[in-house]
């Protein structure tokens, strides 16, 4: 299919056309590149995509042979099947919405040309990440896209503050990332290859389910897919990396980036099913997160920091799927969550954008008549988010929550924790909503999102709603659990629980309030309280363990110590030169005196040896 | 004219004797003439020992010898006196520890 | 005599002859000028007479001489240098001494004293080339009458080199009492027939060996060195630590070839231990120095340090052409160098009648201010610390090979660290050397004749030459040894 | 005699440079312009004119005939020495970095230099000279003579051009160079008299004496003064503490030149000589120079996070980049060789441009300190961006040429030595941390509003952009650069195998 | 009895060497040298060298310390300079030269001490010294000339500036 490389060219081509302008293309033309760009990779996509769905044939394209030293040949080449085809639409759809909307939000930002650049730096990385054919090139679409994190994040570059998030961003990425890396190079060692078609066949027939180099290299890759998915315990950074523009978070840090690892995953879940004790990390590494990051949400004050971590949570989610095995489920909740994430995104980047940049949600509040479409999406978005019946994310969660419920073993008690899970997330969503829209106003908006964002908004609100219905062509390409015969009282449950989260989130902090205050004021509560709101202490442990020690490792070798030892033989030297200086007197007595001195010793050598 | 049978190691043995005194002068005195003086004692040890090899080997070339050891510390007493008035003018001493412009 | 005697000592009869010649010119007509002009012509006419001699060489003539190849490639480099040092001594000795022609008259004598030793096979012509170098040199030392430190400087040298001739005398005396010889070679075929046991042997050439190290400077025989250096005028303490030592060096190296010392292990032993010594001690004692002239002694001593490696690469016989034209060679390049390095010093202070040292700071900025003498330091630099295309890079690699073929480890690893520190006093020349100046720090102008400026031009090319195209030289050497 | 014609055109152009200074201060710069790039064509003519089929054939390491171009002239027949110079793939390769970077270093002095500029560019060029000699001469006598001889114009940019710091830096990077120098001259001696010991003539060709058999202790002496020379260049851990002075001081050009190809002269020593001239004793050695290379890679990454100085942290960076050239080449496998080489390359392009970057930040600035930028992108969003640029082409993004270079290195090392590999591999997590940081400290933050800097001008634009294709060339499709060096290698694997050493290691590796 | 001479005159050569060597008059210590000269002439002869005995006495004795003498007598050194040099002859001043002289002595001792040897008592006649002088040794005799030189040149160099002074001086 010869389109296909049009697809990453598009966003490319029109980063670089921005970058080269150097800021001083008109604003409309800016717009135009960039959002058009990934329109026009998205009509590509949809072309490709309905040829798909129409004949179900992998699709693939070699452009160069990217390097070839030895049996190692890294191909640039693409691979088309039904979970790219996801992806892609994904990607290139909900990308070109948070485009459009971006447009607006940042109007009036001076470096409106380079975030474009940017953002369309990190599409075509995207893509160039779902769509490799082989992991060495999807690798640098991994880099990639962490490197247009980072810009993005501290695209605000003149605060300090963002720069430490962005660095944070990359650097605690690229510790998985190197796990990956070593993955590779093990892959790559033991199977000769890294095209991932081959690699697979070759791991399938040279491995057998439980060895251990598979176990090893499949926990490598998970080291990255954790880092680049927020995942414990390499989450820390996605909460900081809210320091970038709204529509940033949408797009990398709640919609696309964030769930690459998960689609790491899915795409090599040959290798991964060939490691069984991986798989179950990964389920409970899931598991964890979902829990870990659902406390703290509750705990949160910031409007993006409740969304982050419920992003955390949410590829909780889709990993404990992954993990059960269950990967078009999680493949299918990356998709919903892409969809209503980035309608939460957009909408609390509304809220923001029409409340001077205010964050804090108890200084908002009332919004629900003032910025109506708004309200109504976040509404939305917060329903889906929560699995509130017949929302896109409740088909998502609840085929995840049942695929648990299926695996034998350890499963039920992954269904009961995902299914506490729910009941978090229902209630930060809904109290998110009931504190930002209702209740009495504490700033008022001094402006309505204009056609672009509320035209995003009520597009993602929609597939927000009806995403659920959509059948994904995974059919073939990824394996997923059965769970047709789960009984009823199961599923009820499963449905019940976000309603339980929402009625307990009303009561909290829609009813009188009272219960709320007085358990946060309480030494218990507070401690708690504070506890979850520094993210259960996770940061400061790192920083205690291993950032400070780097500092004062880095501090205490600045001056050079291997310097030290030179040092030490140019002061031998002094000193030798000192020592010996000292013996030139100018005294000639002295001098004669060493010339016997010279001569005595001599003599003494020479009658020592005659005899 | 006959000369006499005496151990060689004897002469030898005074010629050392006399080379150590000589040097002894020089790492002992300050006064450049008594340097000089030393010197002149050590040539004299080292020209008493070369005739008293000639004697044992009955050969001219001892004696020869002698006479260039001669040439020798005529020249360089010459040079050595003419450096000592200087000293005496342009130092106003002849002693060397204090001729010591020049050191380290 | 015979004709062909006369014929193979001509470079000796042509500098007599022009000492004769020069006495004269200045009892009849005093002129600076005339008399260097006289001793450069008479100085060049006896390198050119070398050729001459070299026709019926080798031959011996009486007992005391052996105009040999080896003899006279010495006898040109020791004419060319004494030319040389003539030609840098002209505007120095006119502004720092008075009665100057004297001076030049000195230097032919002295420049006899050294190519006598290069001839010299027998005690008696080592004695006397050894006391005719000597003592013109005491008085050349001590030949400006402008500053005091010459006088130090010769009292010192002439004390002390006095000590050491008599000690090297002793020794001489000892061995002829025990070989009944005074010729090196018959000296070496009566060395094992001696009835007077060997600790005699021993200590005899212990002693000649400690006087003749004492004029090379070997440590712990080094002391006087920089004092000497220093107080000397500048064209002397080159003429000094160029054609003196080389002239030292070649008499003790034909000693122990033609009497073939090398049988006494210990004995080359102790020049290898010396010579570890002299490299060690030499380049830490330059180190720090910041007045040229010292630091050019210091590292003299260092050289001599590199070049006694040629003793302990002879003790294997077959090796030992090898290791003679390694120390010719090296000997050729040294003494360019120093010429060079010396001879900027005296064109510094040429003019400067206080200033007998020059300290690094005197020569800030020299390279923009007089680009070629800049240039001629550089190269001097450069060829000391044996850096590549230059002769004293050629030198130390011959070294090198010597040692390496010799399998001498420990001595090659002293050699590479005393270079190792070496360097950087060189480099700190060479830095001060291209400083920029400050607009405040203005340095006075140094006046340079045209020929002072042609013999640099001279001997950058010569360094260089040496450096790059060494096989006609590395030819000649290989035949002749 | 082309590369006698290359060779002497650097040479003669340095010393028109110099000369016609006297009549127009300008003129200089334009004569080292017009030199480099005359080189640079020859260069290319000299190659059109070699058959396209003779970069496939596989030269034979031990027959100067074999390659793309060989020469033999006498020089001092007394010693065996040759003027002998041949060309490869490998010196291909490196010849034209040398003189691309040529370029580069004389653009980025351009406008910097106004004391003496014709002495200048001489040195510049006689730099140039001596380090394609270095890629050419394959007699050793001839090679470690254009070894030294680079030092010194290097010596003297430092020390005349250099910073305030730049008597110090001069002259320990002298120092370091010579002394190791001088051990590597007391290996190649040995080396020649062994061949006469077993029964050869006196021969300093590098075509006579691989191959030789030397044995026990001396092999060792000869073997480590050769590793020793070549890693001090390198630098290699723990022979580095020259190169963050040097570079430190040294004027824009001298960095450019010391980091760009000054240090690639080290890595293609070990390469072509050290290595395989002891083949065996080098493999038993790998495991120890692999550590080291591994040491260098986490330390100065390291210590290039913990610097104020723009210029010593790049420095350090180089430390750190040039670790994985130790490995790769120890690893001895083709990845690992090609992932050396390609690092070489690469490395000399990244470095050199962060080099000409702190340049124009010192002109522009007058300081190097860190701490006193900050927010340097709003006056100067260009330079921002080839600094983001270089930045992460200099922390291994994928992509980029250094991303090649380390994954090729690593994927080799990985098959001989998981252990090392693993750890070398945290060394891209603390470029990470140092590059970034590097972006934070002056691009990023909040700039001062009273400063008034200029961004790049169009020159420096150029060159700039130049290298950033080059990096993304070299990350995209580094292919002809690595088709270029693959009949080389073939060669080397033919004098070289990995020994049972290296084996036994990497079953220890693997196994327990 | 002659060897009984020969024991008696090198006791005498070095009784005054030492003395000659200690003093702290520079004139009395010439004399003493000068006694030490005539004690090693008469060495000389009775080995049967009787030239160089005579020479020893005309030359050494004669002519270069009468040099010293002059020198003394020019430099005028007095009272003061003796007792100055009697300060510095203290004994602590003694302990290094005496016991370096001594060690040297020592090892020479130790070598000479299997060299019993004897001198062979036939005189080597003036005759002979002068063939050997003229004939072999011809060039030694016209170098040592060229020697003389330099040292005559040297010294009047040295020297005459100082006469110059002088009579600057004076006038």
């Amino acid at each position: 299919m010869t389109t296909l490389w049009l697809i990453p060219l598009f966003p490319l081509l029109s980063a670089t056309l921005l970058v080269l302008s150097a800021g001083r293309m008109p604003r409309q033309l800016a717009a135009l590149l960039g959002a058009g760009s990934v329109g026009l990779s998205a009509i590509c996509v949809a072309l490709v995509a309905r040829t798909y769905l129409a004949d179900g044939q992998v699709q693939e394209l070699t452009l160069w042979t990217w390097m070839a030293v030895d049996n190692f040949t890294p191909r640039i080449a693409f691979y088309i099947d039904g979970l790219t085809v996801v992806m892609m639409s994904v990607i290139t759809g909900v990308g070109f919405l948070i485009h459009l909307y971006s447009i607006e939000f940042l109007w009036d930002d001076e470096s409106f040309c380079r975030y474009f650049a940017y953002m369309n730096l990190f599409v075509a990385a995207m893509l160039l990440l779902v769509m490799a054919d082989n992991l060495l090139l999807l690798y640098l679409g991994w880099e990639g896209v962490g490197a247009c994190s980072y810009l993005l994040v501290g695209f605000w570059y003149r605060d300090p503050d963002n720069g430490a998030a962005a660095r944070k961003a990359f650097v605690v990425t690229r510790v998985g990332d190197t796990a990956m890396f070593l993955g590779l190079l093990l892959l790559y060692t033991e199977l000769g290859t890294l095209d991932i078609q081959p690699l697979m066949a070759a791991a399938n027939s040279q491995w057998q389910v439980g060895d251990t180099l598979p176990i090893l290299a499949t926990a490598l890759l998970l080291g990255g897919a954790v880092g680049k998915s927020a995942q414990l315990p390499l989450h820390t950074w996605l909460p900081d990396a809210m320091a970038g523009p709204t529509p940033v978070s949408a797009l990398i840090h709640a919609a696309t980036m964030v769930t690459a690892g998960v689609y790491l995953i899915a795409r090599n879940y040959e290798l991964f099913l060939l490691a069984p004790p991986t798989l179950a990390a990964v389920a409970w590494i899931g598991l964890a997160t979902l829990l870990l990051a659902g406390f703290t949400a509750l705990a949160q004050h910031d409007i993006k920091r409740i969304l982050a971590y419920s992003t955390i949570s949410q590829i909780g989610y889709m990993f404990l799927a992954l993990g059960v095995g269950a990967f078009a489920s999680g493949i299918f909740h990356l998709m919903t969550h892409a969809f209503f994430k980035a309608l939460l995104f957009l909408a609390a980047g509304a809220v923001i954008h029409c409340l001077h940049h205010e964050h804090n949600i108890f200084r908002m509040g009332g919004l629900r008549r003032r910025l109506p479409v708004v309200f109504w999406s976040f509404l939305i978005g917060s329903a889906a988010l929560a699995a509130l019946p017949f929302t896109s994310g409740f088909y998502s969660k609840d085929a995840i929550l049942l695929s648990a419920w299926t695996l034998p073993g350890i499963g039920p008690w992954l269904w009961a924790g995902g299914l506490l899970g729910a009941l978090l997330t229902g209630i930060y969503s809904f109290r998110l909503v009931f504190i930002v829209f209702f209740g009495e106003a504490h700033t008022e908006p001094d402006q309505q999102p204009g056609w672009r964002m509320s035209g995003a908004l009520i597009v993602l609100c929609v597939l927000s709603l009806v995403g659920g219905w959509f059948a994904l062509p995974l059919a073939g390409v990824l394996p997923d659990k059965d769970h047709a015969h789960v009984s009823h009282a199961v599923e009820f449950i499963s449905i019940g629980t976000p309603l339980l989260g929402l009625l307990i989130a009303y009561l909290l902090f829609l009813g009188r309030q009272v219960s709320i205050a007085s358990l946060a004021e309480s030494p218990w509560g507070k401690a708690l309280q504070d506890f979850w709101y520094s993210g259960w202490r996770i940061d400061k442990l790192y920083d205690a363990l291993l950032v400070q020690p780097f500092k004062c490792l880095a501090h205490w070798w600045r001056n050079e110590p291997v310097d030290l030892f030179y040092n030490a033989l140019v002061a031998l030297s002094r000193w030798a030169h000192g020592r010996l200086i000292t013996l030139q007197t100018g005294e000639l007595r002295w001098y004669a005196t060493s010339l016997v001195f010279g001569l005595v010793l001599l003599l003494a050598i020479m009658l020592r040896n005659a005899s | 004219m006959g000369g006499l049978q005496i151990p060689l190691e004897h002469v030898l043995l005074l010629a050392a004797t006399l080379f150590s005194c000589g040097l002894m002068g020089l790492m002992l005195r300050r006064n450049i003439i008594f340097m000089l003086m030393s010197l002149e004692v050590m040539l004299n040890a080292a020209a008493l020992a070369f005739v008293a090899a000639g004697a044992r080997w009955q050969q001219a070339d001892g004696q020869i010898i002698f006479l260039l050891i001669l040439s020798v510390a005529a020249a360089e007493v010459a040079v050595g006196l003419g450096l000592v008035l200087q000293i005496q003018r342009r130092f106003k001493t002849l002693d060397m520890d204090q001729v010591n412009r020049l050191r380290g | 005599m015979t004709v062909a005697d006369f014929q193979a000592l001509s470079p000796l009869l042509v500098l007599a002859g022009g000492a004769t010649v020069l006495m004269l010119q200045i009892a009849f007509v005093r002129s600076v000028s005339l008399t260097a002009a006289l001793t450069v012509l008479t100085m060049a006419l006896a390198a050119l007479s070398c050729v001459h001699a070299a026709q019926i060489a080798p031959l011996q003539v009486t007992p005391l001489l052996q105009a040999d190849s080896f003899a006279l490639l010495f006898c040109v480099l020791f004419c060319i240098g004494g030319a040389a040092t003539a030609l840098l001594s002209q505007d120095y000795i006119r502004h720092h001494g008075d009665e100057p022609e004297e001076y030049f008259l000195l230097l032919m004598l002295s420049t006899l004293g050294a190519c006598v030793l290069a001839y010299a096979v027998h005690v008696a012509s080592l004695l006397l080339g050894l006391e005719l170098l000597s003592v013109s040199l005491y008085a050349l030392i001590a030949y400006p009458n402008k500053s005091i430190l010459p006088l130090e400087a010769a009292a010192k040298y002439l004390v002390l080199s006095g000590a050491a001739s008599a000690t090297a005398l002793f020794g001489f005396a000892l061995l002829y009492a025990a070989t009944g010889t005074l010729e090196f070679t018959a000296l070496g075929q009566q060395l094992d027939n001696t009835q007077m046991g060997q600790s005699v042997l021993l200590v005899g050439a212990a002693m000649v060996f400690t006087g003749l190290g004492f004029k090379l400077s070997l440590v712990p025989f080094h002391l006087w060195t920089p004092d000497v250096y220093d107080g000397a005028p500048a064209p002397i303490t080159g003429f000094l630590a160029s054609v003196a030592k080389a002239a030292v060096f070649v008499a003790l190296l034909r000693l122990f070839l033609d009497a073939d010392l090398f049988r006494y292990r210990i004995l080359v032993e102790i020049t290898g231990f010396l010579a570890i010594l002299s490299m060690l001690a030499g380049n830490l004692l330059a180190l720090l120095q910041t007045n040229i002239k010292r630091m050019l002694a210091y590292s003299s001593i260092a050289h001599i340090g590199y070049l006694m490696i040629i003793f302990m690469a002879c003790i294997t016989s077959d090796n030992r052409n090898l290791a003679s034209e390694a120390a010719a060679y090296y000997l050729v390049a040294y003494t360019a160098t120093t010429i060079a390095a010396f001879g900027l010093l005296t064109l510094i202070c040429a003019h400067q009648v206080e200033r007998e040292n020059v300290e690094l700071h005197h020569i800030s900025g020299l390279f923009w201010r007089q680009p070629l003498l800049g240039g001629l330091m550089l190269v001097a630099m450069l060829s000391l610390a044996g850096i590549p295309l230059t002769a004293g890079f050629v030198a130390k690699f011959y070294i090198f090979n010597a040692a390496v073929s010799g399998h001498n480890w420990v001595l090659l690893a002293t050699l590479i660290l005393g270079s190792g520190i070496g360097i950087y006093y060189y480099l700190r020349v060479v830095y001060y050397m291209t400083r920029r100046l400050e607009q405040h720090h203005v340095q006075p102008t140094v006046v340079v004749s045209w020929h002072a400026k042609a013999l640099s031009c001279i001997l950058i090319a010569g360094i260089l030459l040496l450096g790059t195209m060494p096989q006609s030289l590395m030819a000649y050497l290989r035949s002749i040894l | 005699m082309s590369m006698v014609v290359l060779i002497g055109l650097l040479l003669v152009g340095g010393i028109a440079a110099w000369q016609l200074e006297r009549i127009d201060a300008n003129l200089p710069r334009w004569v080292a312009l017009a030199t480099v790039t005359l080189a640079l064509l020859y260069l290319v003519s000299v190659i059109a004119e070699i058959p396209a089929e003779s970069f496939k054939l596989t030269p034979d390491p031990g027959d100067g005939d074999s390659w793309l171009l060989h020469l033999k002239l006498a020089w001092i027949p007394r010693f065996g020495i040759s003027l002998e110079l041949a060309m490869d793939g490998l010196s291909l390769l490196l010849v034209i970095l040398t003189l691309l970077l040529g370029l580069i270093a004389i653009a980025s002095s351009w406008s910097e230099i106004d004391f003496k500029p014709g002495l200048f560019q001489a040195n510049l060029l006689w730099t140039l000279a001596g380090v394609c000699g270095v890629f050419l001469a394959m007699d050793l006598f001839l090679f470690f003579t254009f070894w030294e001889v680079m030092l010194i114009p290097m010596y003297l940019l430092i020390a005349i051009w250099g910073h305030e710091n730049r008597s110090y830096a001069a002259m320990k990077f002298f120092i370091f160079t010579q002394v190791s120098g001088l051990l590597m001259l007391l290996s190649i001696v040995i080396l020649a008299w062994q061949g006469v010991a077993t029964g050869g003539e006196l021969s300093f060709s590098y075509f006579d004496l691989l191959g030789l058999h030397l044995d026990g202790r001396l092999a060792w002496i000869a073997m480590l003064g050769f590793f020793l020379a070549f890693t001090v260049k390198l630098p290699g851990f723990p022979f580095h503490t020259w190169l963050p002075d040097a570079h430190t001081q040294a004027p824009t050009a001298g960095s450019v030149l010391l980091a760009g190809i000054l240090l690639k002269t080290g890595a293609y020593g070990l390469l072509r000589f050290c290595i395989p001239l002891f083949p065996e004793i080098s493999m038993q050695f790998a495991p120890v120079a692999m550590g080291l290379g591994v040491a260098g890679v986490i330390y100065g990454a390291v210590l290039a996070f913990a610097q104020s100085d723009f210029k010593r942290l790049v420095a350090y960076s180089s430390v750190s980049h040039m670790g994985f050239v130790l490995l790769g080449l120890y690893a001895w496998n083709n990845l690992a060789l090609q992932g050396a080489i390609m690092q070489m390359v690469a490395h000399g392009v990244s470095t050199a441009a962060l080099f000409m970057m702190a340049g124009a930040l010192q002109q522009r600035l007058h300081t190097r300190d860190m701490t006193r930028m900050g927010g340097l992108w709003q006056q100067a969003p260009r330079m921002g961006a080839c600094a983001m640029f270089f930045a992460v082409a200099s922390l291994g993004l994928p992509g980029l040429g250094n991303f090649v270079a380390e994954f090729l290195v690593l994927a080799g090392l990985f098959a001989v030595h998981p252990g090392f590999t693993a750890v070398a591999a945290l060394g891209l997590i603390t470029a990470a941390i140092y590059a970034l940081w590097m972006m934070q400290q002056t691009f990023q933050g909040a700039p001062d509003e009273q400063r008034q800097m200029d961004d790049f001008h169009g020159r420096e634009m150029l060159a700039m952009v130049a290298m950033i294709l080059a990096l993304l060339w070299l990350g995209l499709y580094p292919q002809p650069v690595l088709d270029l060096a693959q009949p080389v290698l073939d060669g080397l694997h033919g004098v070289v195998t990995p020994g049972e050493h290296l084996a036994q290691t990497m079953t220890a590796g693997t196994g327990q | 009895m002659m060897e009984s001479l020969f024991y008696i005159a090198a006791l005498v050569a070095l009784v005054a060497t030492v003395a000659a060597l200690t003093r702290s008059n520079a004139a009395h210590a010439l004399i003493y040298l000068i006694v030490s000269l005539l004690a090693v002439a008469v060495l000389f002869f009775l080995m049967g060298a009787p030239f160089a005995a005579a020479l020893e006495i005309l030359i050494y004795a004669g002519a270069i310390m009468v040099l010293f003498v002059f020198v003394i007598m020019m430099l005028n050194l007095g009272e003061t300079g003796d007792i100055r040099e009697r300060q510095w002859l203290r004994p602590r001043n003694w302990i290094v030269p005496g016991v370096m002289a001594a060690l040297l002595l020592l090892e020479l001792l130790l070598a000479l001490r299997h060299a019993p040897t004897l001198t062979s008592g036939v005189a080597v006649a003036p005759k002979d010294v002068g063939l050997a002088l003229f004939g072999p040794y011809v060039l030694a005799v016209e170098i040592a000339s060229m020697l003389l030189l330099a040292g005559l040149v040297g010294a009047y160099h040295l020297g005459r500036r100082f006469i110059v002074r002088r009579e600057g001086r004076s006038n």
